[in-house]
């Protein structure tokens, strides 16, 4: 079974060490986030929004196949 | 309705100010156009804890930036009687006293070119996934945060 | 306190988008700026009685404009936290689709630039004793009136 | 005794046919206007502002020599 790669953003990247990482699959976004939080305790401190397929997730929601997954902490653009 | 179409307003590095002339210049033939209202964003060099940002890096997650700026677009193309519009933001390094950001609105009467700057430049800068990393002149960094 | 000191504004015919390109390059060496704001006014083709506008011919009272653009510059530079402004306005003719007013404000954050903006060119409409004479294709004319 | 010159702007210049015209001296800008309206009676309907020594006249004020002033009709710069 393959993994998720997820794609990280600006400061998180600093926490994750790159700017994608990769990931068992899980079922949905709230699994994935207590994934994430296992293996980046760091993350816990930090403000940041799930995207997936390049939608903004804002409850928890099943993660398909070749699922878009996206950490974006508070942008800073202009 | 116009149809949302994802165009990019991605270029790397500062934008030139000659870029910014020969954008306006395009506008002549428009002879309906009587007021044009710029935005334009600058790098500052803000001293921080004793040291001086000497650049920002930008990143985006473009796919998404782009898809929300059409978004965007079509709101204030809806909401405002505008000629034409136009933004630019940079990636990657934007040296102090460069400019990383050009939005660009254009009407027959001032007023919604003027009140359809402000209004994208502020959702620019709330809703697009880019990122910010203000570099010292030592190459230490700070992750920048909008206010 | 800004001194109130008078200076020219006024420039023979349309106003160049390079010379607008250069007005930005020179603010590259003040890195306490973040946010510029620009209008520009273009003069517009307008169709009038079956007659359109091919040029508007410019003409004021320089000596009373400049004492009152230095007003509204002592006014808004206090009433703003402002870098810099610059404004500048055509004399003689300036043809459809030409830049006829420059009005530019810098300022740390962008609000204060923004507002000071669109300030300023609501005063300069109102206040500069400035006139415009609508020119037809024809030759024939009309007096412009501002809304 | 020298008349007085009058800077005429805009729309105005149509009426007086020029951008300058000359009337006899005159006490005060209530004459000033008298004496505009007989030599140029389309003067009459027009919009005006009379301006004495660069600053706008809001009320009735004495002219003295070699004033300098203006006929500025409603302003339509930009």
């Amino acid at each position: 079974m393959d993994g998720l790669t997820i794609q990280v953003f600006g400061q998180l990247t600093d926490i994750v060490g790159s700017s994608s990482c990769s990931i068992d699959c899980v079922a949905d976004t709230a699994s994935l986030q207590q994934m994430l939080f296992t293996k980046y305790p760091l993350l816990k401190q930090k403000k940041f929004m799930v995207a997936l397929n390049n939608k903004i997730i804002k409850e928890n929601t099943p993660i398909g196949e070749a699922a878009a997954i996206a950490l974006l902490p508070p942008f800073s653009g202009g | 309705m116009k149809e949302k179409k994802v165009r990019n307003i991605f270029l790397q590095g500062p934008i030139d100010p000659g870029f910014i002339a020969g954008s306006i210049s395009k506008h002549s033939t428009k002879t309906d156009i009587g007021g044009h209202s710029i935005f334009l964003g600058q790098v500052r060099g803000d001293v921080i804890n004793g040291k001086q940002v000497a650049a920002i890096e930008y990143t985006a997650h473009e796919e998404m930036a782009l898809e929300q700026m059409a978004q965007i677009r079509e709101d204030v193309f809806s909401t405002y009687p505008l000629t034409c519009m136009h933004v630019h933001h940079s990636l990657g390094t934007v040296n102090a006293g460069e400019i990383c950001l050009f939005v660009f609105t254009s009407s027959a009467h001032r007023k919604a070119a003027i009140d359809a700057c402000e209004d994208m430049v502020e959702r620019i800068k709330a809703e697009l996934p880019v990122w910010g990393k203000e570099i010292f002149a030592d190459n230490s960094y700070q992750w920048k945060e909008n206010k």
